[in-house]
């Protein structure tokens, strides 16, 4: 379940980037890691760079992204209406066709640049660089939660449970943030730390049932997405829990200024505390996965479950604490968009699918902590740059779904990316 | 049909696995195939069953050559293989097994099953197999499954047969009866190459005996000459077969099993009530064909196994009932049987999986974060000490030979204080220098004071390191007798029989 | 753990396997025996109970049922206190509980819920089993796919993509055709694609495959949804307006009482149904086809070495088990609902890949915990109309609580086909 | 693609005014209110002579950007639909005192003063259940079986609020006219059929089809396109069985339930957002909260077309009764607008 990722590996850790199966003696694993370059006559090193160049990770990446953009342009050039419009008199008149067609595509990913990073239109400073700071406002979560599912990864579990667990979190700290009266000092970070602890028990549940009865965590996981959302949706409608007085609607009352996430830049940026939430939080999780006994033996039980065992590890106990520790981490994506991004109240879609695309985030970042880090920000750019795009040229946001998830899948298969670009692939 | 490889080369990246090897075998002729780990024996088979492609060089059949693009054409070729790791799938039945790839079928591709059972009936009862066609092959001991191998490569008239490894998980009796299917096969003109790290075996059926070091041809033995100039061949260096080792002294009763029942989660009784002890300082060796309740044996000492009821006691205190880390805490080695199961994650560096057992407390762990220092220093030790070949201690275990992972994993499990040793099958699949290394490091750590259990299958093994020998069948314990019993009374005790003169 | 010989990664996953179930089914039974008997504790209810079994149109009317509630809750609890009885007696002499017990088991505990949720009021009986059938068909067609391409070894978490995949095709093209037959081919076809793309990325490119899934889940909702708000929207008349398949009774079988109604009173993909789940259990262990498709999943390199072609026989399967799903999808657009709707599926495929593991990798085990699945998602919906002293999220609740209770309670640990996920190189 | 290249394009905008729109999560093809809304703004801004700008929301996240971004596009006028923009629409517009803002189905009032909490934000929403009550009347007296029922997509007070005041209406109509006659599907509060989402699925036909089984011969689904579980249902069952619409007259806006749909529960979004982007397209724009009610006309029940022949010959004059009733107040009508 675990790729090994382009990213740089600390020195303890395994620095191959292909997942070898062990009884699997073909594979091409051996063949890129760093003690290939070792063996490297120092003569070749020109010649090795330019190798390193061709076929190394960073070209795939680039040219992946090249890819994926180019067929959501296929998808923009077929549905836009000038470009229609300039089709019906093609031949009468080709040059139209194209002209269209290169104000299409042209004009979507602009806008995605300017609602993503740098906005050469703004009025203002101000407004120009605000994209970027939107940009790792939608990271935060993202990262969040990708951290947390990549860690059950890692422990060779998989939680689809993002959305019931950001949901319970979410919930939870909207709960203290608004029952309770207290100095900012101790409620923001009580609501904090209550959104994900209940988001770590919710999550604990699945890793628990699976030590204790060997039910699969997939099945639990999802079934769990239903249930924290319905029972949300419950403590939505009684006043005694979540709902605003007063209210008839499924919502609770905004948050209290005591237990907002503090604005990073000031009030004219919404970027809020919650990125540097998910940046501590990498630095964690990298720390527990790389450091910490903790972290070796979720790898441990990740890889192999019997060795681990056979080695005196208890195999249930990582799985259920592993379980924990990622359902807080995605339930503090949840606090993070209670106390930070929508502040005006919890409701039932308050996970905004971000527990699902945190599988691709964790995914994209080959479950490596700073690897999670980057997508994050990766993918809260074509978040934050798809509602420009969407405003400025009227491309559905969709979109975007669709050039990130043909991005994750390109880079996961570099042959391809290499033999449609035809470049030479390492020797086998 | 004559067989002929000629000067195959085969590359896996910058590493040669076979270097211009040319080889024939001739109809009715067993021919050997000796090399340390990572020679190249299994790859250069692998190329003439057409599961590899040659770089370079051609295989000949009666001086035709052929284009094998895959299995399939070696097979209709008169290709058979047993594999060192053998191509069956556990569950499906033997008939099943034997059928799949050229299945009789009846109406709208419905199995013929009864054609695949009389198949394998008419080639068991040719060769005097009592094989189940109905078995699950999972159920099924490993000398049986061998058998299914064989029935399967028979069942496709193969002219020539390939045996890669066939003996390293036999006990002696399967051993003994494998042969004499191989001299069955031979007379009726079947050409076979035989690949085994075992001299012995070697000496006792080959026609002719090629050895391979590093992917090329080192030379040709003669089947007279004697074990150590094979090893020697082999290895490029003279190799002790035999462990030296001084007569045990034993200490204070260390490990007391009582009434010992192990039952797996079915319910299955592998273990039915065994008592025997261990003192420090002496190797008790348990013999005994697979499956007789030796692996549940080391699973309940070592706190593995589901259901356990009984005593074992350990220098005065009970474990049953504690967990593996408190069963390892209490200063328990364990090797496990399979190394690549049981014993080390592939995917972790050889750094990693020395601390495996270790994980949660001093010296490699301090206040729950790692010391990443202290392991470095210690896996270069190891590295060292344990003769481990491998670039570096950050190279994945997996990438290792299976002789080299073995290292590894003893070099983990003898490197703490230990109050006794578990070695399960501790040199399967390793070859002779390897062999060597480790039963002295066994034997040295008998010698430091710790008892050891050391299970095989390998009667040359067993007497090679017993102090006693105990016999496992069926569960039970056939006697518990001296190391110098003869190989003859084991194999009647594995059966499960008493010989005249032995204690039970 | 023991064989050498055996494929590792079959053995590395397998460490759960060695956590004792026997004491399970007793357990979870007990948990429920004392729901049920609170349920009359803290709530009893007036009135009868009346339990409906006749429908229009049979040959002879089955009279209703109607009992007291309390007195049905009641005995429910007493055979419920035996099945556990029974369940812990077997536990306690190492012994496995029988199924038949736990599915009698499961009959009492429902019975006695039903009864309590309906009090003073009718029960259709019939409607509510034919409407737990009709959720199902979908599940049922997703979790078949899922079984035939896992049984070959690719795991494949797109069963949602190849569902809406499917209903989408068939919605454009049935609209275009005027045929829902031509629909229904599309929606195949369209399952395949998405198949095709799995297969593509999981055997040929060696991605690990639950990414592959996951993402081609993303990709189809994003595709979907946008060709939706781009095209279809603003020719809805044109092009999202299928026709459907009619109802269609089977003569005489339709008028048997109870289930004629459930049964033969359905729509050409129920029938497609039945066929698909008694082929595709026929096939994969009856056929050759089968034979080597499980040896695939299984032990690919043992299938190579035989001269099986790995990398082919993966791709016909999954292409197959994607025209299984594309099916299912058709349901959604040909039967359901007379229209395509953005992500419309609402994730069924991720429950039809719960029945998938629910059901062991089994054509009609999974085909079972898909009707379970229907089954309890049909009891809130009767039990939500008929009115019901439980708040509506509770009731929303039930089937996913249901799944869990099950898995963890009844199932437990299951066991993968060997090679499943792992792609298959050669050397 | 052949034809004639045209010299100039036509149809681009003449007025600089720029009207835009942000849906909830539902998006602009929910056949209900986002779509409404829409179709109300793109008439506006067709007889403005300029083109709207719409987007879609995919979840609460996207509230404020979606803002921001039109904001950012220099919209003139910004109509947010649903009561979950109602926060994101109250800070952008308090952060843009220039920019119109148009919230439709919510006060926009989250401090509970009784007052709309930014100045240039206009509330429009609609006192529902008014005509609701008379659908339910309708029902009452139409059915044959004495069982109607209703479902909803989830219990927001924007659903409930229909099957409020068509229980309601039964209610009374069983009262004064003595007869006996049931809702199935809806309990009060958030007791009742919901199918879990606004999505037409197999889990809406079917729970219609349960309705129906339950001899419910009228039915009213509330929740965008889940209506269309309805018709299957209905035409499964074999049975005659009419169906109520909500939000627009069903029989214009989807012909395929012409032949089954009783009458429809009008709520003149369209008609409103028209009338209010049009006037501030006109520099009118009027930030005094709207609520639609019979009076007023701003819901009301569409005709019965087919059913006409169908319906008792008194009804029509009934329901002239019962709708001047509510209208003088000697009717009450319970929502959670009109407490
Ligand atoms: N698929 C492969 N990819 C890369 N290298 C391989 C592969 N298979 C084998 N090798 C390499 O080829 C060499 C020969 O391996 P081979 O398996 O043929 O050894 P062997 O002689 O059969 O050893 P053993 O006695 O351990 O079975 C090894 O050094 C190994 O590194
Ligand atoms: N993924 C891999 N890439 C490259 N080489 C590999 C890989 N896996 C194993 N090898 C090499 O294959 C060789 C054979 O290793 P293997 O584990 O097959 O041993 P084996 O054939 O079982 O031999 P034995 O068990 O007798 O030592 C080893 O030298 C090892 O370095
Ligand atoms: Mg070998
Ligand atoms: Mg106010």
């Amino acid at each position: 379940m675990s790729e090994k990722g382009p990213e740089h590996q600390p020195a303890d850790e395994p620095a191959e980037s292909t997942h070898v199966s062990t009884d699997d003696r073909v594979g091409e694993g051996t063949q890129d890691s760093a003690s290939d370059a070792d063996r490297v006559p120092e003569a070749s090193r020109w010649h090795l760079a330019l190798r390193e160049i061709t076929t190394g990770n960073a070209l795939v990446a680039v040219l992946s992204v090249l890819l994926a953009m180019f067929f959501g342009s296929l998808m923009i050039l077929f549905t836009d209406e000038d470009v229609r419009y300039g089709l019906s008199y093609f031949f009468a008149r080709p040059s139209d066709t194209f002209f269209y067609a290169w104000e299409a595509i042209s004009g979507a990913y602009v806008s995605l640049w300017r609602g993503a990073v740098f906005n050469d239109l703004g009025g203002t400073f101000v407004q120009q660089i605000k994209p970027i700071t939107e940009t790792l406002k939608f990271a935060a979560p993202l990262t969040l939660a990708g951290l947390g599912i990549g860690l059950t990864f890692r422990a060779g579990l998989f939680n689809i449970g993002g959305r019931g667990q950001m949901l319970l979190g979410g919930a939870a700290a909207a709960f203290v943030a608004v029952k309770l009266d207290l100095p900012m000092i101790v409620h923001l970070p009580l609501a904090i730390l209550v959104g994900a602890l209940v988001a770590a028990l919710w999550g604990g549940i699945a890793g628990i049932l699976k030590a204790l009865t060997g039910a699969h965590e997939v099945i639990v996981t999802i079934m769990l997405n239903y249930v924290g959302y319905y029972l949300v949706f419950y403590a939505l409608t009684r006043e005694s829990l979540l709902q605003a007085p007063g209210s008839a609607n499924p919502k609770s009352a905004p948050m209290p200024e005591s237990a907002v996430l503090p604005d990073l830049l000031g009030p004219q940026f919404n970027l809020h505390a919650g990125f540097l939430l998910a940046v501590l939080a990498t630095f964690l999780v990298w720390w527990i996965l790389n450091r910490s006994s903790l972290g070796y033996r979720f790898r441990a039980v990740g890889e192999n479950p019997a060795a681990a065992k056979a080695a005196g590890i208890n195999v249930g106990v990582a799985y259920a604490s592993a379980f924990m520790i990622s359902g807080a981490l995605v339930g503090l994506a949840g606090v993070n968009q209670v106390l930070g991004s929508v502040t005006d109240g919890a409701t039932s879609g308050l996970d905004a699918a971000i527990g699902f695309d945190a599988i691709t985030v964790a995914l994209l970042g080959r479950s490596r902590p700073f690897g999670i880090l980057a997508a994050g920000v990766l993918f809260g750019a074509f978040k934050s740059g798809g509602f420009f795009m969407q405003a400025s040229e009227g491309i559905p946001v969709d979109i975007v779904l669709v050039v990130q998830s043909l991005i994750v899948l390109f880079l996961a298969a570099p042959p391809l990316v290499k033999a449609i670009f035809r470049l030479p692939t390492k020797e086998a | 049909m004559r067989l002929a490889l000629r000067d195959i080369t085969k590359r896996f990246g910058s590493l040669v696995a076979n270097d211009h090897i040319s080889l024939t075998v001739e109809p009715g002729e067993i021919h050997c195939l000796l090399g340390e780990n990572g020679a190249g024996k299994s790859t250069l088979m692998n190329v003439l069953y057409g599961l590899y492609q040659a770089d370079e060089g051609e295989i000949l059949i009666d001086d035709e050559p052929q284009r094998f693009k895959g299995p399939g054409d070696a097979m209709a070729a008169g290709i058979g293989m047993v594999h060192q790791h053998f191509m069956l799938i556990p569950v499906f039945t033997v008939a099943e097994n034997v059928m799949l790839g050229h299945e009789a079928t009846g109406f709208a591709g419905k199995l013929d099953l009864d054609a695949a059972r009389k198949l394998v009936r008419d080639i068991s009862e040719r060769f005097g197999f009592e094989v189940d066609p109905d078995a699950l092959v999972e159920d099924l001991p490993v000398g049986v499954q061998q058998r299914v191998e064989i029935i399967k490569a028979l069942s496709r008239d193969a002219e020539v047969l390939v045996f890669d490894e066939p003996t390293a998980v036999l006990t002696p009796q399967e051993t003994d009866e494998l042969m004499a299917i191989m001299r069955q096969l031979k007379e009726s003109g079947t050409g076979i190459v035989f690949i085994t790290h075992k001299l012995r075996e070697v000496r006792e059926v080959a026609d002719r005996i090629t050895v391979i070091r590093r992917g090329t041809v080192v030379g040709e033995a003669s089947p007279e000459a004697s074990n150590a100039e094979l090893a020697a061949l082999m290895v490029g260096r003279p190799v002790e077969l035999k462990v030296h080792k001084e007569p045990a002294e034993p200490g204070e009763r260390a490990l007391v099993v009582s009434d010992l029942v192990v039952a797996d989660e079915d319910g299955h009784v592998h273990v039915d009530g065994i008592s025997f002890h261990i003192d420090a300082g002496e190797i008790l060796a348990v013999a005994g064909v697979q499956g007789n309740g030796q692996t549940e044996l080391t699973e309940a000492i070592v706190g593995l196994a589901p259901h356990v009821e009984g005593s074992i006691n350990l220098d005065g205190r009970e474990i049953v009932g504690r967990s593996v880390r408190k069963a390892l805490e209490a200063g328990i080695g364990f090797i496990p049987e399979d190394r690549q199961v049981d014993g080390l994650v592939s995917n972790f560096t050889i750094a990693e999986n020395l601390m495996l057992n270790r994980s949660y407390d001093k010296p490699f762990v301090s206040r729950g974060s790692l010391n990443l220092k202290k392991l470095d220093t210690f896996a270069k030790e190891k590295l060292a000490e344990y003769d481990v070949r491998a670039p570096g201690v950050s190279t994945l275990a997996g990438q290792l030979s299976g002789g080299n992972q073995q290292k590894v994993v003893v070099a983990r499990e003898l490197s703490r204080d230990l109050r006794l040793l578990v070695a399960s099958q501790p040199t399967r699949g390793v070859d002779v220098g390897s062999i060597e290394f480790i039963h002295k490091q066994i034997v040295a750590a008998r010698d430091s004071g710790v008892p050891v259990l050391v299970v095989s299958s390998e009667l040359d093994e067993i007497s090679a390191l017993a102090d006693r020998i105990m016999v496992l069948y069926r569960g039970r314990i056939v006697g518990i007798v001296p190391a110098d019993t003869s190989r003859d009374n084991l194999g009647l005790m594995m059966a499960g029989e008493t010989p005249e003169g032995i204690e039970s | 753990m023991s064989a050498v010989d055996l494929p590792v990664q079959a053995d590395a996953k397998g460490v759960a396997e060695r956590i004792p179930g026997l004491w399970k089914p007793p357990i979870v039974m007990s948990v429920f025996t004392i729901l049920v008997a609170l349920l009359v504790l803290v709530s009893p209810r007036e009135g009868d109970s009346t339990f409906r079994w006749s429908r229009e149109g049979d040959w002879f009317a089955i009279p209703d049922v109607s009992l007291p509630a309390n007195g049905i809750v009641w005995a429910a609890v007493l055979l419920c206190l035996l099945c556990t009885a029974f369940a812990a007696w077997r536990s306690y002499s190492r012994l496995k509980t029988p199924l038949v017990v736990i599915a009698a088991f499961a009959v009492f505990a429902v019975s006695g819920f039903l009864a309590w949720a309906v009090a003073g009021k009718t029960l259709p009986v019939v409607g509510l089993l034919a409407g737990a059938l009709a959720l199902a068909v979908p599940l049922v067609f997703g979790a078949l796919g899922g079984v035939v391409g896992e049984r070959a070894g690719v795991v494949n978490i797109a069963i949602d993509g190849q569902l809406l995949f499917g209903a989408f095709g068939a919605a454009i093209t049935a609209s275009i055709t005027g045929s829902p037959w031509a629909g229904l081919v599309a929606a195949m076809v369209a399952g395949m694609l998405v198949a095709l793309l799995l297969g593509l990325f999981a055997i040929t490119y060696w991605v690990e495959q639950v990414i592959v899934g996951v993402v081609l889940n993303v990709l189809v909702i994003g595709f979907t949804s946008f060709m939706f708000s781009q095209v279809l929207s603003g020719n809805a008349g044109a092009l999202n307006n299928p026709p459907h398949f009619p109802r269609l009774e089977i003569p005489l079988l339709s008028g048997i009482p109870v289930l004629g109604p459930i049964f033969f009173r359905q729509t050409v993909l129920v029938y497609v149904m039945y066929a698909a789940v008694f082929l595709v259990a026929w096939a994969l262990y009856r056929s050759k086809w089968g034979l080597r498709v499980r040896a695939v999943g299984e032990h690919p390199k043992a299938a190579d070495t035989v001269g099986i072609d790995v990398i082919a026989t993966r791709y016909r399967t999954v292409l197959l088990a994607g025209a299984i799903v594309g099916i299912g999808g058709a349901t959604y657009t040909l039967v359901s609902v007379p229209s395509f709707g953005r992500e419309m599926t609402g994730g069924a495929g991720y429950i039809a890949l719960a029945a998938v593991i629910f059901g062991k990798w089994d054509p009609i085990k999974a085909t079972l915990a898909a009707l379970l699945f229907g089954f309890a998602s049909n009891v809130e919906s009767v039990l939500s109309v008929i009115g019901s002293p439980v708040p509506s999220q509770f009731m929303l609740m039930l089937p996913y609580v249901v799944t869990i209770f099950a898995v963890a309670g009844l199932v437990g640990h299951s066991r993968a086909p060997a090679a499943d996920g792992v792609p298959y190189r050669k050397g | 693609a052949c034809g004639e290249a045209p010299a100039e394009r036509a149809g681009e905008g003449k007025s600089d005014y720029l009207p835009c729109i942000v849906s909830d999560e539902g998006g602009f093809d929910d056949k209900s209110f986002n779509q409404l809304s829409y179709e109300g703004i793109k008439a506006a801004a067709d007889e403005l002579g300029t083109k709207p700008k719409p987007v879609e929301s995919n979840s609460p996240n996207d509230y404020t950007s979606n803002l921001e971004s039109l904001v950012g596009q220099g919209c003139d006028t910004i109509v947010t639909v649903g009561f979950a923009l109602s926060a994101a629409t109250i800070e952008s517009a308090k952060a843009n005192p220039e920019t119109e803002y148009v919230l439709i189905d919510d006060a926009a009032d989250a401090d509970f003063d009784g007052k709309t909490d930014a100045e240039n934000i206009k509330p429009i929403l609609y006192d529902t259940a008014q005509a609701a009550f008379l659908a339910g009347y309708v029902a009452a007296d139409y059915t044959k079986t004495g069982v109607v029922g209703t479902y909803g997509g989830q219990p927001f007070p924007t659903v409930t609020i229909f099957m409020d005041g068509f229980k309601q209406g039964v209610e009374y109509y069983a009262k004064t006219k003595k007869k006996d006659v049931k809702v199935v599907g809806y309990e009060g509060g958030e007791k009742g059929s919901f199918t879990g989402e606004f999505v037409a699925n197999e889990k809406a036909t079917n729970t219609a089809r349960q309705i129906i089984q339950q001899d419910a011969d009228v039915i009213l689904p509330v929740g965008g396109p889940i209506y269309q579980g309805a018709l299957t249902a209905i035409e499964d069952s074999g049975k005659e069985v009419a169906l109520i619409g909500v939000d627009a007259d069903f029989y214009e806006t989807d012909p395929k339930t012409q032949d089954v749909v009783l009458t429809s529960i009008l709520k003149n979004m369209k008609t409103s957002t028209t009338d209010v982007v049009k006037a501030a397209g006109e520099d009118e724009f009027d930030a005094t909260p709207y609520v639609g009610t019979l009076e007023n006309d701003g819901v009301g029940l569409a005709p019965f077309h087919n059913f006409e022949s169908k319906v008792s010959d008194t009804l029509p004059a009934e329901i002239e009764e019962v709708t001047a009733g509510i209208k003088d107040g000697s009717i009450k009508v319970n929502s959670y607008l009109a407490k």
